[in-house]
């Protein structure tokens, strides 16, 4: 039986040698992806309790199916990521690693503190990466939003355990669902604040243009894709499983995430930088899934979270890819690109596809069940607002894809056919990552359950809103 | 009375955060933000009767009332972690310096802050 | 136990007091040198509060190092730095 | 306009956070907190099953743990897992100092030149502040302080030397090394107690009786790998913060 915990000692160990042995950091990085990658296969569901005492006095690590799904996700996508970009890595691969094993932290573990510890360690690690684009503002930006943000939620931590006396999630969750929820407004209130700077959620999201738009072919897919869907697993988990929201709370908060969706799709609508389009997106749809979560519909929300990773992990690194090899992410200039990339065109077609949720791919599964899910959960207006968002997101992507795939205003594919004075290349290891990550959304899409019966015990988060994993904390008491 | 300070600290260092353009100053004022917040986790734990979460030769057994020794562990994480990110801010406080030629938010032009 | 009170209160009071003073001064020398007399006071409330070890670990680190790396962070931008 | 807005929802911000907190029903008022109603009452138990036992220093052998010092016990027996993440996340941002100030030479030059009696001086104490530090961070389970503010002395020793001689140097590459091996060592405590018990961080080693040297079982080597740490951490920091045009 593979211990869990793993997947976070193991990272960190080789983050610490390969201070000591400099010259083959890399190789230990490739090495620690590969080593995760493998570990998540092998893992049993349960509790794992560190250092001996039960909880909620010792920390715990928590191994149900929504957390399985986000460590397959996390440790998946960061292998194939870091295997695609090795060349960007600079001297980033004993970040990297901290960052693996802060991301599984996050996702992982069954404390309170712990997850602001993880929250820490994961937020320092992308305030590093996104100094990589030498833009210092934006990432000073980014750390003192972050910083603040996680302060509030410690803030709001602090004022549950002054007054529940445990900061274990189980525990915490069976004491407040015991009290009047007009109690718990403000600490969930702080920490919500504090997690929707990292969710992206509307009006905490200034840290994410400057950040992302500079974001090169590593940086750009583990911000969008991993990075992005560590921080709304953890979303998920603390506000579908643990804290309670009053009916009131739960609606504002609804409506924030809606807003959110909204005006993600608006802006992305009105740039014409394919980053640019590809991050309001990114904002989108982080609107959406915490939407979703705060409905209480954990399952599809878990389905769309998948979807957006996989697809936001092929956009941005093709997206990253032409910024690093031409000098300029901008559509008119890159007309007709594709024509002479086809297999990574097909898969950013794939992956537009697939985020706006056409049948075929993955993303189709997941936008019918979301809607058939927030249907019946007697919520009439959010389906309208979630469809009239992919009517836009349809739009722009679409323009997009004619944009790329068809030839500049003299009707010749040449080298001078698009307008950067640089050639697009596209090496081939990031080829192959695109072709793995795009077969992925067709084989979801085509035959659904496969990847449905992988990722979670299908349905049964469905009807769990509450956690699975509550054991008997009053033993012993 | 010192828990109504932590608080009182915490809004202050909010309100340093929205109003100013200065780096150093923002970082100022996110370090007096922290301290704030230190000082209401140890408040939260605190007992007037209660002695230090130390057993010494004199305080010698389990019996006697402890003020809560949590949030003081709490405390002491968040303190490193509040050096290691003014760290982290200063270093790129310096390299926009060396970008920029200022410490000015404003007059680098990026979005502000808050 | 009345004189702990009172200098509880004061302790307290400085605290807002210099705060305020450091987010507001002019002269960013001045404004960390305000902050490391806060983290002093700050040290000070946590020993009355009962907590010796947070008490050690903010003044070693909170009003020692930090103010340190603040001091040599304005130092190495001095001749901008001081005007504000 | 900006303050006055600012203001405004800092005002706002504090009649939330001020009426949000004291209406809320079991927030102990200031000095009233009830320890015996929150999982610290078991950390001072020093036994997480709740079986009353009396712990009496210099007496009880053998306990949970066996640190004197209960803020201690939690952060590197009950919380360690915590403890690691906090020296990790000064790792990392050493690691993101280090990066952003790869490119900088040489070293910054005050405008004071040190006089004779401070350079002798600080060569005088820098020595005893570095068997203070080791002091502290040896003695983290019987009195207050521990790794951190031990590992923080050896930095503040070093910084001392710094200002007191304008051509000091450290061997950088040394300290990095002692963080590397100090950070790879904790983990793999933790994956030996993985081995011996089945959970990693576990208190592997004897408790013996509270209040003597050698008495808390894994705390102390704990302590001395995180003060050895935070040491070379911090002078990193510090280092790369001195790094700079000669002017």
């Amino acid at each position: 039986m593979v211990n869990p915990v793993l997947l976070i000692a193991l990272p960190l160990l080789l983050a610490f040698v390969s201070i000591v042995f400099k010259a083959y950091k890399n190789n230990l990085l490739v090495f620690g992806t590969l080593l995760n990658a493998g570990l998540v296969l092998t893992l049993n569901k349960g509790q794992y309790i560190i250092g001996g005492f039960q909880p909620p006095f010792g920390i715990n690590l928590v191994l149900d199916d929504f957390a399985l799904t986000g460590i397959l996700i996390i440790n998946g996508l960061f292998l194939v990521i870091t295997l695609m970009s090795l060349e960007k890595l600079e001297g980033f691969a004993s970040v990297l690693l901290v960052a693996l094993a802060g991301l599984n932290g996050l996702v992982l573990t069954g404390d309170l503190f712990n997850l602001f510890v993880f929250l820490e360690i994961t937020a320092i690690t992308a305030y590093i990466l996104s100094s990589a684009s030498k833009e210092y503002r934006y990432a000073f930006n980014y750390l003192v939003l972050g910083t603040l943000g996680s302060g509030l939620y410690l803030f709001g931590l602090i004022v549950l355990y002054a007054v529940f006396g445990t900061l274990n999630m189980a525990d915490l969750s069976v004491k407040m669902a015991a009290v009047d929820a007009s109690q718990l407004v403000l600490p969930s209130l702080l920490i919500f604040i504090g997690l929707a700077v990292e969710v992206k959620i509307l009006p905490f999201n200034g840290w994410v243009k400057g950040v992302y738009s500079g974001t090169n072919s590593l940086v750009g897919p583990l911000f969008a894709s991993v990075y992005a869907a560590g921080m709304l697993f953890v979303f998920g988990r603390i506000f579908a499983q643990v804290i309670p929201l009053g009916t009131y709370l739960r609606t504002s908060l609804v409506v924030l995430g809606a807003l959110t969706l909204l005006a993600g799709e608006v802006a992305a609508l009105s740039k014409t930088r394919i980053r640019e389009i590809l991050l309001y997106s990114s904002i989108g749809q982080s609107g959406l899934i915490a939407a979703l979560f705060l409905s209480g519909l954990v399952f599809v929300a878990v389905m769309q979270l998948v979807n957006n990773a996989l697809s936001k992990a092929i956009l941005f690194t093709v997206a990253g890819q032409m910024a690093d090899s031409t000098g300029t992410d901008e559509g008119e200039e890159l007309q007709g690109a594709f024509l002479e990339h086809k297999i990574a065109g097909v898969g950013f077609t794939i992956a537009a596809l697939s985020l706006i949720g056409l049948p075929l791919f993955y993303g189709f599964i997941s936008k019918m069940n979301l809607l058939f899910g927030i249907f019946y959960s007697d919520n009439y207006w959010l389906p309208v607002v979630i469809l009239l968002g992919t009517v836009i997101e349809g739009t722009y992507m679409v323009r997009l894809l004619v944009k790329l795939w068809t030839p500049g205003d003299e009707g010749i594919v040449s080298e001078k056919a698009f307008a950067t004075e640089r050639p697009l290349t596209i090496q081939s290891s990031k080829v192959m990552g695109i072709v793995v990550l795009s077969v992925v959304l067709l084989i979801g899409g085509l035959l659904p359950a496969v990847i449905q019966d992988n990722l979670t015990d299908s349905g049964s988060l469905l009807d769990e809103v509450t956690p699975a994993y509550l054991f008997d904390l009053k033993g012993g008491q | 009375m010192i828990q109504y300070a932590g608080i009182m600290l915490i809004l202050i260092g909010i309100y340093g955060l929205l109003t100013q353009s200065n780096i150093i100053k923002i970082i100022v004022s996110l370090n007096i933000f922290e301290l704030g917040l230190n000082v209401f986790i140890i408040s939260v734990g605190f007992v007037r009767e209660g002695i230090a979460p130390i057993l010494t030769s004199v305080n010698n057994h389990n019996g006697l009332v402890f003020v809560d020794p949590l949030p003081q562990a709490l405390v002491l994480t968040a303190i490193v972690i509040g050096l290691g990110t003014t760290a982290l801010g200063l270093a790129f406080a310096r390299s926009i310096y060396r970008q920029h030629g200022t410490l000015n938010l404003d007059e680098i032009g990026g979005p502000s802050n808050g | 136990m009345n004189s702990l009170m009172v200098l509880e209160i004061m302790v307290a009071l400085l605290l807002i007091l210099l705060s305020l003073l450091a987010i507001f001064s002019k002269k960013l020398i001045t404004a960390i040198i305000y902050l490391s007399i806060v983290s002093m006071l700050a040290v000070l409330s946590f020993a009355l509060m009962k907590a010796p070890d947070v008490a050690i670990t903010e003044a070693v680190i909170g009003s020692g190092l930090v103010t340190a790396v603040f001091l040599f962070t304005l130092f190495s931008m001095r001749k901008e730095g001081e005007k504000e | 306009m900006k303050r006055i807005f600012a203001l405004v929802l800092v005002a706002v911000v504090g009649i939330l956070l001020f009426s949000g907190i004291y209406s809320m029903e079991g927030f102990p008022r200031y000095g009233e907190a009830e320890v015996s109603e929150r999982v610290s009452m078991s950390y001072i138990d020093k036994n997480v099953t709740r079986e009353n036992q009396e712990v009496v220093f210099g007496v009880s052998e053998n306990l949970e743990t066996g640190s004197a010092n209960i803020v201690t016990s939690i952060i590197v027996n009950y919380r360690s897992f915590d403890t690691l993440g906090e020296v990790t996340v000064l790792f990392v941002s050493a690691l993101g100092v280090s990066l952003l100030f790869g490119s900088f030479e040489g070293r910054l030059r005050s405008r004071y030149k040190p006089n004779f009696i401070l350079r002798t001086g600080s060569k005088v104490v820098f020595p005893l502040i570095l068997v203070m530090g080791a002091y502290i961070f040896i003695h983290g389970h019987l009195s207050p302080g521990g790794g951190f503010p031990g590992g923080s002395m050896i930095a503040s020793a070093i910084l001392l030397m710094y200002l007191a001689d304008e051509d000091f140097r450290v061997r950088i590459d040394d300290f990095k090394k002692t963080e590397g091996i100090a950070g790879a060592m904790y983990v793999l405590l933790g994956l030996v107690g993985l081995m011996i018990s089945n959970y990693f961080l576990s208190n592997f080693l004897d408790t013996g009786t509270v209040g003597t040297l050698f008495s808390a079982g894994i705390i102390p080597v704990v302590y001395v790998l995180v003060g050895l740490k935070v040491g070379s951490e911090l002078t990193g920091i510090i280092t790369d913060f001195l790094k700079g045009e000669v002017e």
